[in-house]
C-alpha cells in the first residue's frame, strides 16, 4: 500500500492550497506543474463548481418533486473528477449510482443523467457513446463486469483500460472481492477505485473494514494507494498512475481515495440520526473546492474572470438540466414490453398485445375505469 | 386494541420477540441506530443493545450465513434484508443451506431463521427497489414462506415465524407500511383460532368468485370485491398468507362453492405462485370449476421504471377485469382465453 | 450422421461455435486442461487456446459477473456451472445483471452468455450434484430457458444458444451424458423446420394422453409411450425443449386433441414448471380437457441422498401412474385429486 | 504474515525429522518438549498412521464399490492432525469435505464418516454430539457459518472458538472473503484454516491467489500465518496460538498449511490428465508421516513397540470401518420425506402419504412394476 511519507493519504495540495513536491507522482502532474498549467488547473477547477451545481441542482429538483430521488455527491467532487479526468476515451467506467461528476466527465448529457432518478428510465444513457456503463444500484456488482471487460480488453490487445467505482461499504461484498481475484489472476488492465466517504447509509467504514480499506487489495496482490480524496491533483496524479499500470500490462491497480459524504446518502435519508455534526464540521474545512480556489489563488489565477467564466458555465449547465428534466416526457406504456428480449418471446408479445387491446378498451369506456380514475385524481 | 401502521406492527412484534426470548437477534444492515431504512427497527438496538440488535457488513450472503453459525450455536436470528432485490446474494445460502440445512441433518440441527423480506412495487423507486421474489422461496423445499397484508397479521405473524423452528421468509409489502389498522396485541404466538401463519383467511367472503391474494395486492382486492359487490357481483377474497405449504383446503372449499377462481399477484406471470394455486386447485376441483383459473398478474419483464410501473402493477381494473374473465362476462378485454 | 454420446455432441457443438465466431470464449472451472468434469470441452483449449476456453477462479458469482463485462466488450460467453448446485453463487448476477442489463439500457447492451448447466439427478452424486433448478430462471423475464433431451438437440441447440443475443440458460441433463444418438452434424444454427431452441417438439405423436416433458425424464416417457402402447394406450410424447417461453400452441393443439395432460419432472412439485405448464394449458384448452392436468415430479423435498434418490425421481411407473391418473383409470394409487 | 525465518512456512520439523528451535512457537509445544513428550509425539503417530489408514481404507472401499465416492486426504494428515488436535471439546469445527482426519479427531465414528460417501446420508453424524458441522459441500459456505458461530461465543461470553477449514480453491469465493470481513468487524473467535493442497481439481493455486495465500488476511484486519502443513508440529503450534488469540478476545486468526493433495480430487478424478507425476515426487520427499517417523527415530521413541501397537490400533480401525460400511443398512422410502421441516406441513405430508398409497399399490401388484422390475434385474 502506497501512502503519503507520514503514512497519511497521498496529498499533494493542502488544505491551504499548498502544493506538495512528491518523488513519486510529481511525473504525473507535468502538464498541471508546467508552463500551460493554469488551463489545466482552470479546467479542473471549472469541472468541480461545474459539478457541485450539478448536484446542488438534481437535489433541488428533488425537493421540488421533480426527482423522485437523487443520490447527493456533495464532498466527493474532487475524487470523481479528479479520477474522471485521467481517463482516455476508450476506456470504459463501470460505476455504482453516486458517480455522476464521472458521468459529467465521460460526456454524459445532464439531462440522461437525471432521466434515472426521475424514474423514466432504469439507465439514463448509451453506454456506448460514453464508454460508462449505466447507474448500478446491486453494490459491488459492477466491480466484476469492469474486471470481465478489462480481460476482453487484454484478450484483444488493447492498450485502454476499465475504471470500477465503488464505495466503502462495497468493500464487504463477495463481489469487490471475487473481482480482485479474478483481476490479480489475469492480471487484467482494471484499476479500482473506492470512494471511501466514510459511511455507507448509516454504517461508519469501520463496520466495513478493521483496517484502512486500501490494506485489502494487496493481500490479493494487487498494489495499492491511499490517497487525499479531496484534493484534485492527488486523486488525478493516482489515476494517471493506476491507468499506465494497466496499459503498459502491469495488471490491477486499487485506490482508496479517502473523502467525505457531506450530504444524506440519498434524499430520502436523514444522516442526522447517526452522525455527528462536528464529523461534518471538520470535513468541511477539507473542502476540495476551496483548496483548489487557495492554490489557484496562490498562483496568482483566481481573478473574477475566472470565476465569472465558471459561474457562467455552472449556470447554464444547470439551467439545461432543470430545462431537460421538467420537460422529459413520460414515456409509453408500449415501453413496459420493449427490450425485454432482442427479438420476439411468444409468451412476452401475447400479454403485449393483450394488454394493448385492455388498454384500447378502456379508453373506449368498456371495462371498469377505477384506477385509472383514481389515478387520475391523485394528480 | 390499539390502531397501529403496518411498520410500528411489525415494530411491535419483533420488540415482542426480543422481549420473550433472550436468543432472539435481529441483524441486517442499517438496523441499529439508523432503525433501518424503513425504521421497521426503530428503537430496538437503543432498547436491547447492539448484541441483540446487530448492524452487520454490507453483505448480505454474510449475514445470511454468519445467521446460520448464530443458529448453530442456539441464537434464532431475525436478519432484515434491506429491499427484496438484494436477497439475491443471499440465495447461494438460503437454497443450499437455510433450506437444506435440517434435511442434511437428520433433523440434528435447526434453523429457526426468520428473513424478513420488504417486497413489492409501486413507491416509485429505482430498480432492485420493487422486487417479488416470493416464487423462487416457495419452490424451495425446506423453507416456510408467508405474506403479511395488515397489521394485524405482521403483529402476530412476525412473531409465530420467529418463534418457528423452521426457516421463515417473511414478506412485508413495502408500501403498505405507511397503512393503518387496528392491532390487538393480544394476539401473538397464537390466534383465536389457533396459528395464522399456517392459515389462509377468508378476508370478505362471497358467492360469485373466489379472488385469491396476499401481501401488497390484498387491498386492492378489498377494493375490488366492494366495486363488484356495487355491480352485484359478490367476491370472495381470500389472503393466503402462507405461500408455502398453501393452505388449500380453505381455497377449495371457497371454490367449490363458487366455481370460479381468480388470482392476483405482482411477480411475473410465468411461473409465479398463480401458476401454483391454479394448478393445484384445478387439481382438487377439476369438476367444480366452470372456468379456467384467471391469473391477474405482473407480465413477464424485469421491474420498470417508476414512471410506467402502473401499468406492469395489477390495480383495481385489471383485477375486476380478471373477475369478468373468471365470469365469462364480454366485457373482458385482457383474457389470455381459449380460443384466441 | 454420426453416432456420438450426448455429451459428444456438446462438444462438437461448442468446437463449431468457436470455429464460427472469434467471439466465443468459453469460461469455467476446470474446463482447460481438464476438459471439464464431464469433459464436454476436452480438447477444445488444447486447439483454441487458454484465451478462447478460460479456467477460471473458484468463483460463480466471479465467472458470472467477468462474462458480462466481456460481453459488454462484445465477447460471446459461455459459461460451465460444474454443476446445477453451484449456480447459486452466481444467482445474483444472472438475475439482477444478465436478465435485465437489456431491458435497463433500453437495448443498448446486448448479454449473449450460454449458461450451460449440467443438471437433474440420478447419478449417486453427493448433495448439490442433483438439483433441478430451472424454475427459477423460467420464473425470470429477460433469460432465455432450454434443456435438451437428447444428442442431436444437444448439438443443434447449444449452437443456437450461443447464436443468441438473448442470454440463454441451457440446461444438460447430466446423466444422460453417456447416451448414444445419431447426430446430423448438418442441423446446427437451424434445423430443417427452423429453429429447434424455440420449439417444441413432438416427439411421439398419439392420440389419448399428452405427456410433457424435458431434459433427462424425456427418455422415460418415451419408454411410457412403448409399455402404454402395449397396453392399448396411445400416449403423445411432447418435448418442451424451451421452458422459458414454453411453445404453448405445440402443447396446446395436442390437448385439444387428447383432452389429457401429464407433465414430469424431476424438481420439486410445488411452483415447478409443471405448474405453470399446467395452468397455461388449462386457460388455453379449458373446454376440452377431460381431466385437471396431471404432474408428475419430484417431492417438495431437498435433494435426497444416492440410496433414496430413485423414491425421489420420477420413473417409468410413476410417469405410468400419472397417465392412469389422467385417463382416470382405476389402478392409479398416487393422485392427489379431487375429493381425496 | 508470520513466516519462517527465511520467509519459507513455519516449520518446526525439518523433513528429516529434526526440531527447530522457534522463538514464537516453541512455547506452544511445551508439552511435546517436555518430559511427557514422548507420550504426545505417540499419539500424534498414532493418529496419522490410523487416519491414513482410514483413507486408504475408504478408497478401496470405493474401488470396490461400497462407497460411492471418496475424497482422499492422502498427504496431508499433518495439517489435519496437528490441527485438529490443538482443539478443545467445546470448539466447534466447520469443515469441507475433505477433513476426515479432523472429524476422527472429534470422535466422530468410523462408520458415520463413510455415511455420506456411500450414499446412506447427506451427513454424517450429530454436529452437536462431537461440535463438528457436517460436511460441506458447497465451497466456502461454511466459513460464514463458523464466523456466526463464532460471534455467539463472543455474545454468550464464553472462551471456546470456532475453526473453519477450506482449500486453496475456497479462497476464490466471495464466502470466504464475506467471512473475513465479519470476523475482523466483529472480532470473532474463529480460526481459518486454509489446506493450500497447491490444487482446486485441475486448478493449481496459482490461478486462485496471484500472491501466497496467508497475504490475503491480513488486508482485513486478521493475522495470518504460513506454516509447513506436513510437519504435525508446526500445525498444532500455530493453531494453539491461534486458538489462544481466540480465546483471549484477541479475535480472528488466518493459517494457512501449505502441503499438497497426493492423491486425486476424489476418487472419480484422474489426475495425470493435468499433474506433473514430477511433481508427486516432489512432494513424497516431504511425507508428514515418514517425518514424524525420523524424529521419534532420532529421540529413540521409534521402537518395534510402538509401531505394533499403532498397526494394531489402524488394522482395528480399518476393520470397523470395513465393517460398519458394508453393512450398512439401506434407508427406508420414508426417510425421504422426514426432517424436511420439523413439523408437519399440508402440503408435503399429503405428498408422503400419497406415496406411501402409492409404494403400498405397487407392493400388492397394482400398477405398472416396469421400473421397480428394472431396479431389481440391475442388482
Ligand atoms: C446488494 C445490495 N445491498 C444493499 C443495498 C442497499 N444500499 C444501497 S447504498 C448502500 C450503502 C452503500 O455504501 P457505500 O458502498 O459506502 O457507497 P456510498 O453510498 O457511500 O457511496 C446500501 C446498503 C444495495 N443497493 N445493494
Ligand atoms: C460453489 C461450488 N463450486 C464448485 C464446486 C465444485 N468443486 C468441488 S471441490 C472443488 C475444488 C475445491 O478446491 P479447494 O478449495 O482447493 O479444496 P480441495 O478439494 O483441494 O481440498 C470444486 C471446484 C463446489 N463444490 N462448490
Ligand atoms: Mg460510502
Ligand atoms: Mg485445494
Amino acid at each position: 500500500m502506497t501512502t503519503g511519507p507520514g503514512g497519511e493519504p497521498v496529498q499533494l495540495l493542502t488544505p491551504r492550497g499548498e502544493r506538495l513536491a512528491d518523488a513519486r507522482y510529481d511525473g504525473y502532474l507535468a502538464d498541471v506543474d508546467g508552463d500551460a498549467g493554469a488551463e489545466v488547473l482552470e479546467g479542473l477547477y471549472e469541472d468541480l463548481v461545474v459539478v457541485r451545481r450539478i448536484d446542488a441542482e438534481a437535489t433541488a429538483l428533488q425537493r421540488q418533486g421533480e426527482l423522485a430521488l437523487w443520490p447527493p455527491f456533495l464532498g466527493q467532487e474532487a475524487a470523481q473528477i479528479g479520477s474522471g479526468r485521467a481517463l482516455r476515451e476508450d476506456d470504459f467506467v463501470f460505476s455504482s449510482y453516486r458517480e455522476n461528476a464521472v458521468a459529467y466527465c465521460r460526456g454524459v448529457d445532464v439531462g440522461d443523467m437525471m432521466r434515472v432518478w426521475r424514474g423514466c428510465a432504469n439507465a439514463g444513457w448509451d453506454p456506448f457513446s460514453v464508454n460508462m456503463a449505466p447507474t448500478q444500484v446491486i453494490i459491488g456488482a459492477q466491480t466484476l463486469h469492469a474486471t470481465g471487460y478489462a480481460m476482453g480488453i487484454q484478450f484483444d490487445g488493447a492498450d485502454s483500460a476499465a475504471i470500477t467505482y465503488f464505495g466503502d461499504g462495497a468493500t464487504s461484498q463477495g463481489d469487490l472481492n471475487e473481482s480482485m481475484v479474478f483481476a490479480a489472476s489475469f492480471q487484467a488492465p482494471v484499476v479500482f477505485f473506492c470512494q471511501n466517504n466514510q459511511w455507507a447509509i448509516s454504517e461508519p467504514v469501520g463496520l466495513q473494514a478493521h483496517v484502512p480499506v486500501a490494506h485489502r487489495a494487496p493481500g490479493f496482490g494487487i498494489p495499492s494507494v491511499r490517497v487525499d480524496g479531496n484534493d484534485v491533483l492527488a486523486c488525478l496524479a493516482v489515476t494517471r498512475e493506476a491507468l499506465e499500470r494497466a496499459r503498459s500490462g502491469n495488471g490491477p491497480s486499487f485506490i482508496e481515495a479517502v473523502t467525505y459524504r457531506m450530504g444524506p446518502h440519498t434524499t430520502a435519508d436523514d444522516p442526522t440520526r447517526y452522525r455527528d455534526a462536528n464529523e461534518l464540521e471538520d470535513w468541511r474545512e477539507r473542502d476540495p473546492i476551496s483548496r483548489l480556489e487557495a492554490h489557484l489563488d496562490s498562483r496568482g489565477l483566481l481573478d473574477e474572470g475566472l470565476r465569472g467564466r465558471v459561474r457562467a458555465k455552472a449556470d447554464d449547465v444547470a439551467a439545461r438540466l432543470r430545462e431537460e428534466t421538467v420537460h422529459m416526457p413520460d414515456p409509453p406504456a408500449s415501453a413496459v414490453f420493449e427490450h425485454v428480449y432482442t427479438g420476439p418471446n411468444s409468451e412476452l408479445d401475447r400479454q403485449r398485445d393483450h394488454y394493448g387491446l385492455y388498454l384500447a378498451g378502456l379508453e373506449a369506456g368498456h371495462g371498469h375505469g377505477h384506477a385509472a380514475a383514481e389515478r387520475e385524481g391523485a394528480q | 386494541m390499539a390502531e397501529m401502521t403496518f411498520g410500528k406492527a411489525i415494530n411491535a412484534g419483533l420488540r415482542r420477540a426480543l422481549e420473550r426470548d433472550p436468543k432472539v437477534v435481529l441483524m441486517g444492515e442499517d438496523i441499529g441506530r439508523l432503525g433501518g431504512v424503513f425504521r421497521i427497527t426503530d428503537g430496538l438496538q437503543k432498547d436491547f443493545g447492539p448484541h441483540r440488535v446487530i448492524d452487520t457488513p454490507l453483505a448480505e450472503s454474510g449475514i445470511m450465513g454468519t445467521a446460520i453459525g448464530m443458529a448453530y450455536r442456539g441464537y434464532r436470528p431475525v436478519v432484515e434484508i434491506q429491499f427484496d432485490g438484494f436477497v439475491y446474494p443471499a440465495f447461494d445460502q438460503i437454497v443450499s443451506q437455510v433450506a437444506k440445512l435440517h434435511y442434511r441433518t437428520r433433523g440434528h440441527v435447526r434453523v429457526p431463521l426468520t428473513i424478513r423480506v420488504p417486497f413489492g412495487g409501486g413507491i416509485g423507486s429505482p430498480e432492485h427497489h420493487s422486487e417479488s421474489p416470493e416464487a423462487y422461496f416457495a419452490h424451495t423445499p425446506g423453507l416456510r414462506v408467508v405474506a403479511v397484508s395488515n397489521p394485524q397479521d405482521a403483529y402476530s405473524m412476525i412473531q409465530q415465524a420467529i418463534a418457528s423452528d423452521d426457516p421463515v421468509v417473511f414478506f412485508e409489502p413495502k408500501r403498505r407500511y405507511h397503512d393503518r389498522g387496528e392491532v390487538d396485541e393480544g394476539i401473538g404466538l397464537e390466534g383465536p383460532g389457533g396459528l395464522s401463519m399456517g392459515a389462509a383467511r377468508v378476508a370478505v367472503p362471497g358467492e360469485d368468485v373466489t379472488l385469491v391474494s396476499y401481501g401488497p395486492l390484498l387491498k386492492t382486492c378489498l377494493d375490488a370485491a366492494v366495486a363488484a359487490s356495487d355491480e352485484g357481483v359478490s367476491v370472495e377474497v381470500i389472503d393466503l398468507r402462507s405461500l408455502s405449504p398453501v393452505d388449500y383446503p380453505v381455497v377449495e372449499e371457497s371454490v367449490r362453492r363458487t366455481g370460479r377462481l381468480v388470482i392476483a399477484h405482482e411477480a411475473a406471470r410465468s411461473g409465479g405462485l398463480g401458476a401454483e394455486v391454479a394448478a393445484s386447485i384445478t387439481e382438487r376441483c377439476f369438476y367444480h370449476l366452470e372456468h379456467a383459473p384467471v391469473r391477474v398478474t405482473g407480465f413477464d419483464i424485469p421491474y420498470p421504471y417508476s414512471k410506467i410501473e402502473h401499468h406492469h402493477l395489477p390495480d383495481l381494473d385489471r383485477i375486476l377485469d380478471g373477475v369478468d374473465r373468471a365470469l365469462g362476462r364480454p366485457n373482458s378485454l385482457s383474457g389470455l382465453e381459449e380460443g384466441e
